[in-house]
């Protein structure tokens, strides 16, 4: 039973990857992307993390990806890149998918050292945070976090503000004056990709 | 009915890998930062996926908790990143990251 | 308190008329401060004629005394006071010193008048009085050294005097620096004689120089002759001296002829023992330099032209004489020619600055003449000290020069013989100046054949003397001290007369300074008298000469160029000073700027440029960024997978 | 040692000591000026003035109440600072320091007096201040790390005054400055780590045996309880967990940077034999380190280049600051971290740190000649009157050392006078070119007398301070080293050749109008003068009780030397004594 879950989430997970990739068109990509975050949410379901798996699906899928295409709509920068041109040179995209396959093949390598195996130290029996099968594991989640990690917890509620307050910021429409020396703004004047040294 | 073969942990974590891998050569060869964006959340999931397996394979739940952490880093990171993209992409619209280079030494 | 106490009085007298005049020198203006200097100066010779009085009290051997003020270096093993020597050497000299250096303060307080800057000229001669004093009584190495330099930099003042001329300022400093050298030898002796012997004090330093080895001995010795060179102008060090003529004729008189020239014999004399724990060959080393250091010089002021230059270079060969004296053992002939020598160089220098003053600067002889009739004073004494230079009975040269040749001969031939001629010269250019000066017709006004080399070279005050003008004589100031020195230079030689042993009263009172170190005569009576009348018939030869040539007009006086120039041994020095020698210090310096700062420069150029080539790297391509993250990535993974063996 | 240390501070109660007070009161100083409000220049001035003579009258007062028969460190204080690292506040002088201390309590508001700045005086003066207390404290300090700071901190401000108020090339200046003494400071704080640190396993090592008794006590507690039957019971136990925890107390004992901790205990001493610098032990690296810092503070050929620019460049007070103390720094810390700190090392250099003084002597002097700018004259005058002292310093002789002290101090009161001087002429003539100046004499004589003196004094004119040190160090040094002392003897002749004939050039001669009209001294100058050359008198003619404040601790520094290295001073024979006889025979270690 897993072995068919695990294929049919797999091969969505890969095919929606693939799509982010190849597809020109930025919107496409982005539908693409749901494909991979919803196949990842079915194996932390059938990885037991079922708690996780909603969070995925809720907050990936539901709200970063729709940010993503609230702002290619809203902005209307939905058009298609020409994949077949590269302006950093043909060398780039050559080291982009030699490394892309070296990235693949090297724990590939590992996993053959271990017969396909993949190793680690198991906890102790003693250990405070194993898993218990019979518990809920958001219970186990929730005590973990407000326990072993409430302070690193705490930081993130503190990291979170900062994005809103920085998101603000930087999407505010910006006041003709203080166009000026606003690094992020660019002139018409700007040369044009590639011409930087 | 066919055999059932036994799932095991290395192959989640293949997959992770694998998604990885296309997640960074698309960051690499992308040129669009939406899309450079979706290449990055591509790789942060290749990295929860083994974190859960992990979790489960050696049956501690820490595995799952860093992936919470790591969803509200995706979080935070994409908003500011759009922030970033939006204020970008209103000045010039057809702006890749190739032309976001004013700090070009 | 013991009488010999009050030695410590004697130089700081002339420091209190330092201090005093440096003060209100000013305020006290002419010639209040030249006569409140020459009292200082006149004190310090009426308390040292007080301690002279005392020690002849002592009987001969507690008549060395020393005195200690303070301490002045105590580090470790090295304990140098600020201490006197009353013995009869120091005695000695610093009668003269103080007595020759009051009639020259009196002669100045005349001959300085009307200058703008009186009171000064006397600050200085005062504490020129004090260092030289303090060289002389010090009883200790360190503390002649310091009278050493002391007068070194007073002479240095004083030639200087008259800094706007440029040849003045360069002869004051030609003056230092040669001396420098010399006291190069002086501090390395001293140094070498501490690590030896473990202290300054002559007491200690004499007293175990038998203990020294004869190798370091003789290197004490000889590196202390090196500072006496550089002193007392002997070559190769001579330089100095005839350029020292820019100061004022008094100067000259006191500093240039009497007394600091003549420290470097008396310090000689005062270190004898270890010159005679040395191996033998150094005295003759110090004769033979003062023997052709004589002669050389006489051969030079045959052709001097400037009144001033026949005198200077007649000091260095005096001095040579006394060296030659020094290094035949004779160190009583040394200190009594010293004496003499006093008497009647700082006479005619006196003598000459009267000339000088009264042809209103005119220094070229080439221009006097017949000034016997206007200057009777000057003139009269002045032949006085022109007898006695030449050697000729009874004056006081004579009889000192006479002694130093006897010992000479009794320790080469070779050696008296060289004394002799250069005695033929003396003879001869003295009397070649006297004629050109005080004899035949009045040339003042009459431009000279040819324009003077030198005459230019040393400074007057006030304007040159170019208008034609009636020479007078000087003020009585300036002519009592030539009386009194003339009459000291007739009577002198009864100081150490050699007719019977009672008579050399000199030497038996120098005898316990000098410990039998001085040379034993291994000569008879005969061969004494002999020598004395031969040696005076060659300085009457050379008187003749003189008078054949330059009062008859017998014969074509002969003065060549090269002579004139003093064998162009200056002028070769001063080639390779302002060539090689600046060319070389120049390529050091360059080295400094090009190699040592070029280097620095150098790297940081380097890192400037390095920076410039890497900042291409810094494309501003978020992709490439991205993609070296991903390189690195990769580095990491095949680092962490070859180290668990893979 | 460590005794005589826990004493006094005992003896200083927390609260009030001299030293403390020295050392803070400019820093104080420095915040008051800079708190004043701008524009209120001669205020500023004199707040200044009156905080940097504050501290000159403590340093005064030290050395009233200095003990003239005490070698060791007084005024000592000492407390905890970063103990987690065994750093301390430890402040300490003795005979060596107590006169750098006094001439940076003098220098500071006699070069505050003389000069005012063109401009912005309020950084001006609170930069000076900060230099003050920087120069005091690294004269006072008897820890490595606060030695450290004080050394750093001296060369912000002094960057600040070149760069700030400096001449046409301040900035190429001030940075060369900074970046040389930077490097070298560089070297010595990895020094300093790693000294404390071997210094620590050493004690470790040392500390064994007696770790490894108490472990034995421990044990054999141990066994007796159960041996008795009768289990391990409370008090035992506690008995075992102390000796325990003694032990592993002494097997991993603290951090410490206390200088006189680490130089009195010398744990840390030099192995190595060879001279190849493959096999050396750490401790000559570490002292290589340190040796370099100094080096270039001093500044030791070839590493001088920085020093005519920062002189030139540098306006007067700096100049004379710079001159006067911060040169000082590096020779003092010669004498300080050098020899006291790696005695056996310090041989075991002596020789190569001699040649490069001798070296320098010359080398320095041939410069000096052939400068056609005064300041860069002086400049290179002090590279050669520095030479001077390191000889001494590694004469390794009583009087050496005794005389490189007091050429420290002479050096910075003559050297410091003729940068006024000098500063005096630019601000009348506005210019430092020797061939522009002429016949000075004529038209300014009482600064061509006061000239005259401090220039002799330089040249070491026998009665003036320059002699006194000048000689006793080279009689140090030819006692270990007599054919280098030769040579450096010849560099007085050069010495009075290059001043001399600069002399002659700028203050000889006729004055053409724009000299012949230069105003002479004013009131002020000569009062900044007249203490100047009231010291350089004094100090030549009546050194003693200098000499007898600086000879205990010298003394006691040269045995320190002898008793942890194979160096032995050489014998002198003393009056009474027999004479050594062969003139040859090397008497160098």
């Amino acid at each position: 039973m897993e072995l068919f879950v695990f294929l049919i989430a797999g091969a969505a997970c890969i095919a929606g990857a693939l799509g982010v990739v190849l597809n020109s068109n930025p919107v496409h990509a982005a539908l693409s992307l749901v494909g991979t975050l919803f196949g990842i949410a079915v194996l932390f379901v059938a990885q037991e993390a079922s708690f996780l798996a909603a969070v995925q699906v809720i907050v990936y899928a539901g709200a970063i990806v729709v940010l993503f295409l609230f702002v290619l709509m809203l902005l209307g920068v939905d058009r298609s890149e020409d994949l077949s041109i590269e302006p950093l040179g043909a060398g780039h995209r050559i080291a982009a998918v030699v490394i892309g396959l070296a990235i693949l093949a090297l724990p590939l390598l590992a996993f053959r050292s271990t017969e396909g195996e993949a190793t680690g130290a198991r906890p102790q029996p003693g250990a405070a945070d194993a898993i218990d099968h019979d518990a809920a594991d958001v219970a186990q989640l929730g005590e973990s976090l407000y326990t072993t990690y409430l302070f690193a917890f705490e930081a993130t509620s503190v990291l979170l503000v900062i994005a809103v307050v920085g998101a603000v910021v930087l999407a505010r429409k910006v006041k003709r004056a203080d166009l000026v020396d606003d690094p992020l703004v660019l002139d018409a004047s700007q040369p044009p990709a590639g011409a930087g040294t | 009915m066919i055999a059932v073969a036994e799932v095991t942990p290395a192959w989640y974590l293949v997959l992770g890998s694998i998604l990885f891998s296309i997640g960074a050569v698309g960051l690499l060869v992308r040129r669009n930062p939406l899309v450079m964006f979706m290449c990055v959340e591509l790789m942060l999931n290749a990295v929860t996926l083994t974190f859960v397996t992990f979790s489960r394979m050696l049956g501690d739940v820490d595995g799952q908790t860093v992936v919470v952490f790591v969803l509200v880093v995706a979080a935070a990171e994409v908003v500011i990143g759009l922030g970033i993209i939006v204020a970008l992409l209103r000045k010039q619209p057809t702006a890749t990251a190739d032309d976001i280079n004013v700090l070009r030494g | 308190m013991d009488t010999l106490d009050l030695v410590w009085l004697v130089p700081a007298l002339p420091l209190a008329g330092f201090l005093v005049l440096l003060a209100l020198g000013r305020r006290l203006g002419e010639p209040a401060s030249g006569w409140l200097a020459t009292a200082a100066c006149g004190s310090a010779f009426v308390t040292t004629v007080v301690v002279f009085l005392a020690m002849l009290g002592q009987d001969a051997e507690h008549r060395s005394h020393v005195y200690d003020l303070f301490d002045w270096l105590h580090v470790g093993g090295l304990d140098v006071k600020v201490g006197f020597l009353a013995d009869p050497l120091s005695i000695t000299m610093a009668l003269f010193i103080t007595g020759i250096g009051t009639l020259i303060h009196l002669y100045s307080i005349g001959y300085m008048h009307g200058d703008p800057k009186f009171a000064k000229f006397f600050v200085y001669m005062n504490l020129f009085v004090f260092s030289m004093l303090m060289l002389v009584l010090g009883s200790n190495m360190l503390i002649t050294f310091l009278g050493w330099e002391g007068v070194g930099a007073c002479s240095y003042f004083l030639i200087s005097f008259w800094f706007s001329k440029d040849a003045n300022a360069s002869a004051g400093k030609k003056a230092f620096i040669t001396n420098r050298i010399g006291d190069w030898g002086f501090m390395t002796a001293m140094l070498l004689a501490f690590a030896t012997v473990g202290s300054l004090d002559y007491s200690v330093v004499l007293e175990r120089a038998p203990e020294i080895a004869p190798v370091t001995a003789t290197a004490i010795a000889l590196l202390l002759f090196v500072g006496a060179c550089g002193k007392s102008a002997q070559l190769p060090l001579f330089v100095w001296l005839p350029d020292a003529m820019a100061g004022p004729t008094p100067v000259s008189a006191l500093i240039h002829a009497a007394t600091m020239v003549t420290s470097g014999v008396y310090l000689m004399t005062r270190v004898n023992p270890i010159l005679a724990q040395g191996y033998d060959w150094a005295p003759s080393v110090i004769a033979w330099v003062g023997v052709i250091t004589a002669l050389f010089a006489a051969t030079i002021a045959v052709a001097q032209t400037d009144i001033k230059k026949v005198l200077a270079y007649s000091t260095v060969s005096q001095l040579g004489y006394m060296f030659l004296a020094v290094g035949s053992g004779a160190y009583v002939a040394a200190v009594f020619h010293m004496v003499t020598h006093a008497f009647f160089k700082a006479l005619m220098f006196l003598g000459s600055g009267s000339v000088i003053h009264g042809m209103h600067d005119e220094q070229d002889m080439r221009r006097m003449g017949g000034l016997r009739k206007l200057m009777p004073v000057t003139a009269a004494t002045f032949i006085v000290g022109w007898l006695a230079i030449a050697g000729v009975p009874p004056f006081a040269g004579f009889w000192s020069k006479d002694e130093i040749l006897l010992f000479a001969f009794d320790k080469s031939p070779a050696l008296w013989f060289v004394g002799l001629v250069t005695a033929l010269l003396t003879g001869f250019y003295m009397s070649r100046q006297v004629f050109m000066v005080f004899y035949g017709e009045p040339r003042w006004g009459v431009a000279a054949a040819s324009e003077p080399q030198a005459s230019d070279a040393v400074g007057g005050h006030g304007p040159g003397g170019e208008a034609p003008v009636e020479p007078t004589e000087s003020p009585w100031l300036m002519t009592l001290p030539l009386v009194v020195l003339a009459g000291l230079a007739i009577i002198g030689g009864a100081l150490n007369l050699p007719f019977t042993s009672t008579a050399h009263s000199l030497e038996h009172w120098l005898e316990p300074v000098l410990e039998g170190n001085e040379r034993v005569l291994g000569v008879g009576t005969g061969v004494k008298v002999g020598l004395a009348v031969l040696a005076t018939l060659t300085s009457l030869a050379g008187i003749a000469l003189a008078i054949r040539v330059y009062l008859q007009k017998r014969m074509q006086p002969v003065e060549p160029q090269i002579l004139a120039e003093g064998w162009r041994y200056d002028s070769a020095i001063t080639a390779f000073v302002g060539g090689p020698g600046e060319q070389a210090f120049e390529v050091v310096a360059a080295f400094d700027r090009t190699v040592i700062d070029g280097a620095v420069n150098g790297v940081a150029a380097t890192v400037r440029g390095g920076g410039g080539g890497l900042r291409v790297l810094q494309s501003g391509f978020v992709r490439s960024y991205a993609l070296g993250v991903a390189v690195g990535v990769v580095g990491l993974l095949v680092y962490f997978l070859t180290r668990s063996g893979i | 040692m460590l005794a005589s240390v826990l004493a006094s501070e005992a003896a200083h109660p927390v609260g009030f000591s001299p030293l403390t007070a020295v050392v803070v009161v400019p820093f104080v100083g420095a915040i008051v000026v800079a708190l004043i409000p701008k524009g209120r220049a001669e205020l500023h001035r004199l707040v200044a003035l009156l905080f940097a003579t504050g501290a000159g009258a403590v340093t005064l007062w030290l050395l009233a109440a200095f003990d003239t028969h005490d070698p060791g460190f007084q005024f000592e204080v000492k407390r905890a600072w970063i103990s987690d690292f065994g750093i301390s506040w430890h402040l300490g002088i003795d005979g060596v320091s107590l006169f750098l201390v006094v001439l940076s309590g003098l220098l500071f508001p006699l070069a505050i007096i003389a000069v005012t700045p063109h401009h912005d005086p309020k950084p001006y003066y609170s930069w000076l201040l900060v230099l003050q207390g920087g120069c005091i404290g690294v004269f006072c300090a008897l820890d490595l790390f606060v030695f450290f700071v004080m050394f750093e901190i001296v060369l912000v401000p002094m960057y600040f005054l070149i760069g700030g108020w400096g001449y046409a090339d301040r900035v190429y200046a001030a940075l060369k400055f900074f970046i040389f003494t930077m490097l070298g400071s560089a070297l010595m704080l990895v020094g300093i780590v790693s000294l404390a640190f071997l210094h620590r396993d050493a004690v470790a090592v040392d500390n064994e045996p007696a770790a490894l008794l108490s472990e034995q006590e421990a044990f054999q507690a141990q066994e007796d309880a159960s041996a008795a039957g009768s289990g391990v019971d409370a008090s035992t136990q506690a008995r075992i967990d102390q000796e325990l925890a003694r032990a592993d107390e002494l097997r991993n004992p603290p951090l410490d940077f206390d200088l006189v901790e680490i130089a009195e205990s010398q744990h840390v001493t030099d192995t190595s034999t060879s001279a190849n610098p493959f096999d050396w032990s750490a401790v000559r690296w570490i002292f290589l380190a340190f040796a370099i810092a100094f080096a270039v503070k001093v500044p030791l050929f070839p590493l001088h280049t920085w020093l005519p620019d920062a002189h030139t460049q540098a306006p007067t007070a700096g100049s004379v600051i710079l001159a006067g103390v911060m040169l000082k720094l590096g020779t003092y810390g010669f004498v300080r971290f050098g020899l006291y700190l790696f005695p056996d090392t310090a041989v075991w250099f002596a020789p190569a740190l001699v040649t490069l003084g001798v070296v320098g002597i010359i080398y320095g002097a041939v410069v000096a000649t052939m400068q056609r700018d005064l300041k860069r004259l002086v400049a290179y005058s002090s590279v050669a009157h520095l030479g001077f002292i390191v000889l001494g310093t590694f004469a390794l002789t009583t009087q050496g050392i005794q005389g490189g002290v007091m050429q420290m101090v002479n050096h910075g009161i003559s050297t410091g006078a003729l940068f006024l001087l000098v500063g005096m002429i630019y601000d009348r003539r506005h210019t430092r070119e020797i061939a522009a100046l002429r016949g000075l004499q004529k038209s300014a004589p009482i600064m061509a007398g006061v000239f005259t003196v401090v220039m002799l004094s330089s040249i070491g004119l026998p009665g003036l301070n320059g002699f006194a040190g000048e000689f006793l160090i080279l009689v140090g040094s030819f006692l270990t080293r007599r054919w280098f002392t030769v040579v450096a003897a010849a560099g007085v002749i050069l010495a009075a050749l290059y001043l001399l004939w600069a002399y002659q050039r700028v203050f000889h001669g006729e004055p053409d109008e724009e000299n012949a009209t230069m105003p002479d001294m004013t009131w002020r100058e000569g009062l900044v003068m007249a203490p100047l050359l009231g010291l350089i008198v004094f100090l030549g003619v009546y050194p003693k009780p200098m000499l007898d404040r600086i000879e205990p601790s010298v003394a006691r520094l040269v045995t320190h030397i002898e008793n942890h290295s194979d160096y032995v001073e050489p014998h002198v024979a003393t009056a009474g004594e027999d004479a050594a006889d062969d003139p040859d025979e090397g008497t160098a270690p």
